[in-house]
């Protein structure tokens, strides 16, 4: 169909495509812990700016390799969620209002994440190179793009795979899935509820973190990196469906694709486009494009 | 002898699943209809559907009201209220944060139509006020006016639960499984509420019940539902002893 | 660009509500604050209140201008102070808004009982702040704030905010573009374009470049422009917009984690090899990201203060104190809140802590600062200091970009309005 | 002369013995914390008026927003668009219509005949925005419906920022300056502090109680039965969708006379006023002074505003002020579960509870229950992590 609109060049569907790789990464997780646990989390986005800061630190402090800084990036920052969630949103589960609490309750750590990293790292930015491997630029259809960036697709593309696959065929997923369509059943059939919700928070923030270390060489890191995401993160989710893995990955690609081919044709104003899209598609859809988890 | 409530051929299908298959019935003002059938037999589905809460696949549904049966099949629930039909729920669904005497108030001023009055006070209404102190004397009720509803008994909120169905004054009055979860000595209550009620009020009473001593207690009139569809219907000795009930029940469940 | 109601009166001369009537009626509100303002702080010590950003996305000016004067008061404490005083910064976060702002400014004035006011950042922030002082009668000496706005004396435009309050010892970005423009006319080029955050900066400096190109006869087009949002994670839409349109050359006022978020995009999609030049116009100087990610060298930028030039004594001392405290060079915004205690110690010595007898002494005398020799320009309070564009390179030493080959721009005030009035434009110098 | 001093010595001493004899009923503390409002503005140094003006504002603003959500059940997080409303409502307003005013006024009092059109216009524009934007909202419940409005808000926002028709002045906002009003010879000017002060606390005060008697109304007590099931009052003949769609607009018209004068406060029309954020500050104040008692927003905003006021007197603490804001919120939010008005609440339960055992047995039976209460507390904190199953008192 994409083929049809004459208006978007190869080089806008490489762009797009590599912006919704990166807005999936970001999105993923929210919509995982929402799934689940039916919290949604507004310190993602800060997660996702803490995975950039760890990312550099190892590399640039610990470990000259870019890999395994990632890695313990994103570890770094399942860990720190685990805390969040064990400290501050477990208790809050019983409660009438839990919804909303935990709501508040991240939004609190938004803020105190953002001035701790201030507190270490100060406001300036950092640009983090990318892995020497991938640091060279390849030319598509008259059109430049570095390698990390097209690396950063094929990441996207191994992360969604490797959950489906974690979600569908392990015990654990078979765990997560029954626990997201009903708590109580799964409660009663002796699943450690609690814990089974620490792990997914852990894995839901270890993706946040990946997706920033993974980002950070396309972009400059900053206390602030976190506040634009996590509202992108929620188009997403809600475009695709709240907690939808698949959903995401659609909404990220169709939010990508939009801030693509937007600024060729829409010269103000298309910042407004996203927002337009998340209240079409919650008034058409409101449970997203694709409901329900892994499906 | 009038018909207040008809449905025609009622069915609703939840996929492959037909919840109810077709049921055509009438219901008379003279008389306490009990509709009973095994777990999953349709009963709570045949009362979203009279209620509005879901739309039928087809058949429809007609209701009298100002004198002349109309039809109601597509009205959204608080239409349906509106028009006289009013019910009580099976799991307990008062307004917890309430009091008892705001509970009823709520549906006073629905009854009214004064949703829209932002000026007057709430409790300022002198007949209302009224209507209230008789319901909640008529209920049991009148010590707990004051009591918010999640301080209560479970025995005290299934009566709030059938006050609340009555104050909106309706034509035709659906219980769903009035005594749910209760004791002998409390469902020995609620059964003499229910004859009182029958006496004192001007409604039509449709009643689900699991209790079998509950309903050839009360009903003059009993509808068995097996799989969605009228297995039986008429005088309580008379289907009671009609084997095809025996057999729906024993088949499912043992009593 | 929408006007404001008293300035539309003042222009349209109707019978209306204007400036002075406001204040007239200010008159009584204010008289309980000048009192307030003359009484200064504590006994033994003057009080200056600096309102920047410290929190969110521009929190890095605030830290930047805290090194600045922060330096300049252990300096002048270690000298003995102000008459023998103690000077004491009391800093407020603006948060970039101009509620908070107002909230802030109050609260210094009012409940501090600062002596002046320096700082502001935000364009913003500076503009609904402005009125207020000058109804308070306190003066406010802005570091950084570059909308030319501020110090073009109300009415002259819609959206003028000038008073005799307000002074700016950095320059705005109309000398910036007036600077760039003269590099245009060097360079020749036969098209240009801009890439600019989404606000008023972004669309103000691609308004006053174009003015002054065409008022001082670059022959050139303008082409393609873009503004993306602040804090956009992504530029290559916008990026991949402006290759197609295939410009010679590119005046970008992209500034902070946007700017460098920008290089890496615009390096990795062939920028710096299909676009001849690109003017970073606040990309030098302020925004150096701390792991000293250069900008491209060749490329040509712009700064409001350089720590080499002019190569003074006072420049090279402050610059090597500076890096001795922080092992990093002053960025701009470190130097205007330095320079602008060092302003206020000076008026304080010369005329006390009256705000009259301040902004008098602003206005009369010379001054001079690691930035060189300036005066404050009467009509605007404009400081008369230099724009400088260079071309990038590395400085080893110091681990830092620095600008070559200098062009330094001291256009006077005459001649900027004469540019604007040649091209048609009825946008305000602002010196 | 000195029968008149006696004749109010001896009313002001029959009142004292009266609250102290009757207890402090309720006309009694509206009256005492009227006159104390009103002596405010006289007494307080001025940069505290300023702060209380801001406060009272902020309060309307949680108190609106709250209409929704405590007492209907919809958390709106982009109810930030109506303030704007009412900020760029009043803004537009003034900046194209006074020169017209002032020639059928005259130039005396059309400062003051421009504000009051300015804010009806705006308050009207408020209404025209709450209506469809309102309308589409309600569909949704819960999350979505939060989802649905932080969409909507955001994109009101936007628009702000692209200065349509240059009506909005894009990222600067519009500059808001109240003028003096000259009317038969004494001038005086909307925005002086101290008139400001008044003027905010007439409507914030009207407000509070127009607000106060609607959830009290008819209206009132739908909307707490749509909380607590909407279900169940559907099945009794309320149109849940038609009556949150009006709750939606009623609150939205308080938000945006909030957003008037705000505007007027800080002489500024700023798109800030539109952000998510500002939503924010309605939402956490909401939750920081607990959404289920009335006062409760009113609480939380002073909390929020004076904790930021407090916090920004210390330099140290000021650089980092989101972080405290931040830990602030994580522990209200854990350990007071029905806000701070809900800890007064409590407080004052007990502090009767004292005076009623002070009553019984006198000094020692006040200290005895004390101890005795401290110590079932610290009690039942020790037991908590197992029997706590917490919950909002509704």
């Amino acid at each position: 169909m994409i083929s049809t609109l004459s208006f978007v060049s190869v080089s806008d569907l490489v762009i797009g495509l590599s912006l919704g790789s990166r807005l999936f990464l970001i999105a993923v997780g929210l919509s995982l812990i929402f799934g689940v646990l039916g919290v949604l989390n507004f310190a993602h986005g800060a997660l996702y700016m803490i995975g950039a800061y760890l990312a550099l630190a190892f590399t640039t402090q610990v470990i000259d390799n870019f890999w395994i800084g990632v890695v313990a990036g994103a570890i770094g920052v399942g860990v720190i969620g685990v805390l969040i969630e064990v400290g501050t949103i477990r208790p809050l589960y019983d409660r009438v209002e839990a919804d909303l609490d935990q709501l508040i309750v991240t939004f609190g750590f938004v803020l105190v994440i953002h001035e701790v990293v201030r507190f270490v790292w100060g406001s300036q930015p950092y640009s983090t190179p990318a892995p020497d491997a991938l640091a060279f630029s390849v030319s598509v259809s008259g059109s430049t793009f570095s390698a990390y960036r097209l690396f950063v697709i094929v990441a996207a593309l191994v992360v969604m795979a490797a959950l489906w696959l974690f979600i569908r065929r392990t015990y654990f997923g078979a765990l997560v899935r029954g626990t997201s369509s009903d708590r109580e059943m799964a409660s009663m059939l002796g699943v450690d509820v609690p814990r089974l919700y620490t792990g997914v928070f852990f894995l839901g923030s270890f993706l946040a973190g990946l997706g920033g270390a993974l980002s950070a060489p396309l972009q400059s890191t900053s206390p602030a990196l976190g506040e634009q995401v996590i509202i992108d993160a929620f188009i997403i989710v809600v475009i695709g469906g709240l907690g939808s893995m698949f959903g995401a990955f659609v909404g990220a690609m169709f939010v990508g694709l939009m801030q693509a081919i937007g600024p060729s044709f829409i010269a103000a104003g298309h910042i407004a486009i996203p927002f337009l899209a998340m209240v079409l598609v919650l008034l058409v859809r409101p449970e997203g494009l694709f409901g329900g988890l892994g499906e | 002898m009038t018909v207040v409530l008809q449905t025609d051929g009622l069915t609703r299908q939840f996929g492959q699943l037909t919840a109810v298959d077709g049921v055509s019935l009438e219901i008379d003002d003279e008389e306490v209809t009990s509709i009973i059938g095994p777990n999953g037999a349709g009963k709570t589905t045949f009362y979203n559907l009279l209620t509005g809460v879901l739309e039928p696949t087809s058949g429809a549904i007609r209701l009298r009201s100002d004198g002349e049966l109309r039809e109601i099949t597509d009205d959204p629930p608080h239409e349906v209220a509106r028009r006289g039909l009013s019910r009580s729920y099976q799991i307990t669904n008062v307004f917890e944060g309430l009091t008892v005497r705001e509970n009823l108030r709520v549906a006073r001023i629905a009854r009214e139509g004064r949703t829209l009055d932002f000026r007057s006070r709430a409790g300022s209404n002198e007949a209302a006020n009224e209507q209230i102190d008789w319901l909640l004397e008529l209920t049991n009720l009148a010590e707990y006016a004051d009591t918010e509803c999640d301080e209560l008994s479970h025995g005290e909120k299934r009566k709030v639960e059938i006050a609340l169905a009555l104050a909106i004054e309706p034509t035709v009055f659906l219980l769903d499984e009035p005594t749910a979860g209760m004791n002998p000595t409390e469902t020995r209550k609620i059964v003499s509420l229910i004859h009182r009620l029958n006496d004192e009020i001007d409604a039509t009473f449709v009643v689900t019940e699991h209790d079998m001593d509950v309903v050839t207690d009360i009903s003059d009139r009993i509808v068995v539902l097996a799989d969605g569809a009228v297995l039986a219907e008429g005088e309580p000795a008379e289907v009671l002893a009609d084997e095809r009930v025996t057999e729906a029940y024993l088949g499912s469940e043992a009593l | 660009m929408a006007g404001k109601p008293c300035t539309d009166d003042v222009q349209n001369g109707r019978n209306g509500l204007d400036r002075r009537t406001f204040l007239k009626g200010a008159a009584g509100g204010a008289a309980v604050t000048t009192v307030a303002g003359c009484l200064g702080g504590g006994d033994d010590t003057i009080s200056l209140g600096a309102l920047y950003i410290f929190s969110g996305f521009g929190s890095l000016y605030g830290e930047e201008a805290e090194r600045g004067y922060e330096l300049a008061v252990e300096e002048i404490n270690n000298d003995g102070g102000i008459d023998g005083q103690d000077v004491e910064i009391i800093s407020r976060d603006t948060e970039g808004d101009p509620n908070a702002g107002i909230r802030q400014m109050t609260s210094l004035i009012e409940e501090e009982n600062v002596d002046g006011l320096f700082g502001l950042d935000s364009s913003s922030v500076a503009q609904s702040i402005a009125p207020q002082v000058q109804e308070y009668q306190m003066p406010l000496m802005a570091t950084h704030a570059a909308t030319p706005f501020l110090t073009s004396p109300e009415g002259e435009h819609d959206n003028s905010v000038g008073n005799e309050w307000v002074f700016r010892n950095s320059n705005s970005l109309s000398h910036d573009m007036y600077g760039a423009a003269q590099v245009a006319a060097t360079l020749e080029l036969d098209e240009w374009a801009t890439i600019g955050p989404d606000y008023a900066f972004g669309y103000e400096t691609w308004d006053y470049f174009q003015a002054y190109c065409e008022g001082i006869g670059v022959d050139t087009a303008f082409t393609e422009e873009q503004f993306p949002a602040l804090e956009e994670s992504d530029y290559s839409p916008y990026i991949s917009s402006i290759l197609d349109a295939e410009p010679d050359g590119v005046i970008t006022p992209l500034w902070g984690s946007d700017l460098t978020t920008f290089l890496g995009q615009a390096e990795q999609s062939g920028w710096f090899d299909e676009i001849e030049y690109t003017l970073f116009s606040v990309g030098m100087g302020t925004d150096l990201p701390a792991d000293g990610s250069p900008l491209p060298e060749g490329e040509l930028a712009s700064t409001r203060y350089d720590p080499f030039e002019p190569d003074t004594e006072e420049n090279n001392e402050f610059r090597e104190t500076y890096v001795e405290e922080y092992d990093t060079l002053p960025t701009y915004n470190a130097e205007g809140a330095y320079r602008a205690v060092y302003l206020y110690r000076n008026a304080i010595e010369e005329a006390g802590t009256n705000a009259d007898e301040i902004r008098s002494t602003f206005e009369e005398s010379e001054h001079t600062g690691p930035v060189g020799e300036y005066a404050f320009a009467p009509e605007t309070n404009q400081a008369t200091v230099p724009a400088i564009w260079g071309e990038v390179s590395y400085d080893d030493e110091y681990e830092s970009n620095v600008l070559d080959s200098l062009e330094v721009s001291d256009p006077s005030p005459e001649e900027m309005q004469q540019a604007l009035e040649d091209a048609g434009s009825d946008l305000p110098t602002g010196v | 002369m000195s029968t008149h001093d006696d004749s109010v010595t001896s009313r002001i001493g029959e009142f004292t013995r009266d609250a102290v004899r009757n207890g402090w009923t309720r006309e009694r503390c509206v009256v005492l914390l009227s006159l104390g409002l009103l002596l405010f503005g006289v007494v307080a140094p001025s940069f505290q008026i300023y702060l209380f003006t801001e406060f009272l504002i902020i309060a309307l603003f949680a108190l609106a927003f709250n209409l929704l959500y405590g007492y209907t059940g919809l958390l709106s997080f982009g109810h930030a668009m109506f303030l704007a409303g009412g900020s760029y409502g009043l803004a537009i307003f003034l900046q194209e219509s006074e020169p017209y005013v002032s020639n059928v006024v005259g130039a005396g009092p059309a400062p003051l005949v421009s504000w009051v059109l300015g804010a009806v216009f705006a308050v009207s524009l408020v209404i025209a925005m709450a209506v469809p934007i309102g309308w589409l909202s309600v569909r949704l419940e819960e999350i979505y419906f939060a989802l649905i409005t932080l969409a909507f808000g955001m994109l009101v926002y936007s628009v702000i920022i692209q200065n349509p028709q240059g009506l909005t002045a894009g990222s600067d906002g519009i500059n808001v300056l109240l003028g003096v009003t000259e009317i038969g010879g004494a001038e005086f000017r909307l925005g002086d502090r101290q008139i400001y002060y008044y003027l905010t606390l007439g409507i914030v005060g009207a407000s509070t109680y127009g607000i106060w008697r609607i959830v009290n109304s008819p209206f009132g007590t739908i909307c707490k039965s749509i909380r607590e099931s909407p279900e169940r009052a559907a099945a009794l003949g309320v149109d849940v969708r038609f009556h949150r769609w009006m709750t939606f607009i009623v609150s939205a018209a308080f938000v945006g006379i909030a957003g008037v004068l705000i505007a007027g406060l800080s002489n500024v029309a700023s798109p800030y006023h539109a952000h998510w954020s500002e939503s924010a500050t309605a939402v956490v104040a909401t939750v920081i002074g607990g959404a289920t008692y009335f006062a409760g927003p009113i609480i939380g905003a002073f909390v929020y505003l004076y904790a930021r006021w407090g916090i920004s007197r210390y330099p140290a603490l000021e650089a980092h002020w989101e972080f405290f804001m931040g830990v602030l919120i994580i522990l209200v939010v854990l350990y007071f579960k029905v806000g701070a008005a809900g800890g007064l609440y409590m407080l004052r339960t007990w502090l009767l509870d004292v005076q009623a055992a002070y009553r019984r047995g006198g000094a020692n039976a006040a200290v005895g229950f004390v101890r005795e209460s401290a110590t079932n507390k610290l009690r039942r904190d020790s037991d908590a992590s197992e029997s706590d199953t917490g919950g909002v008192e509704r």
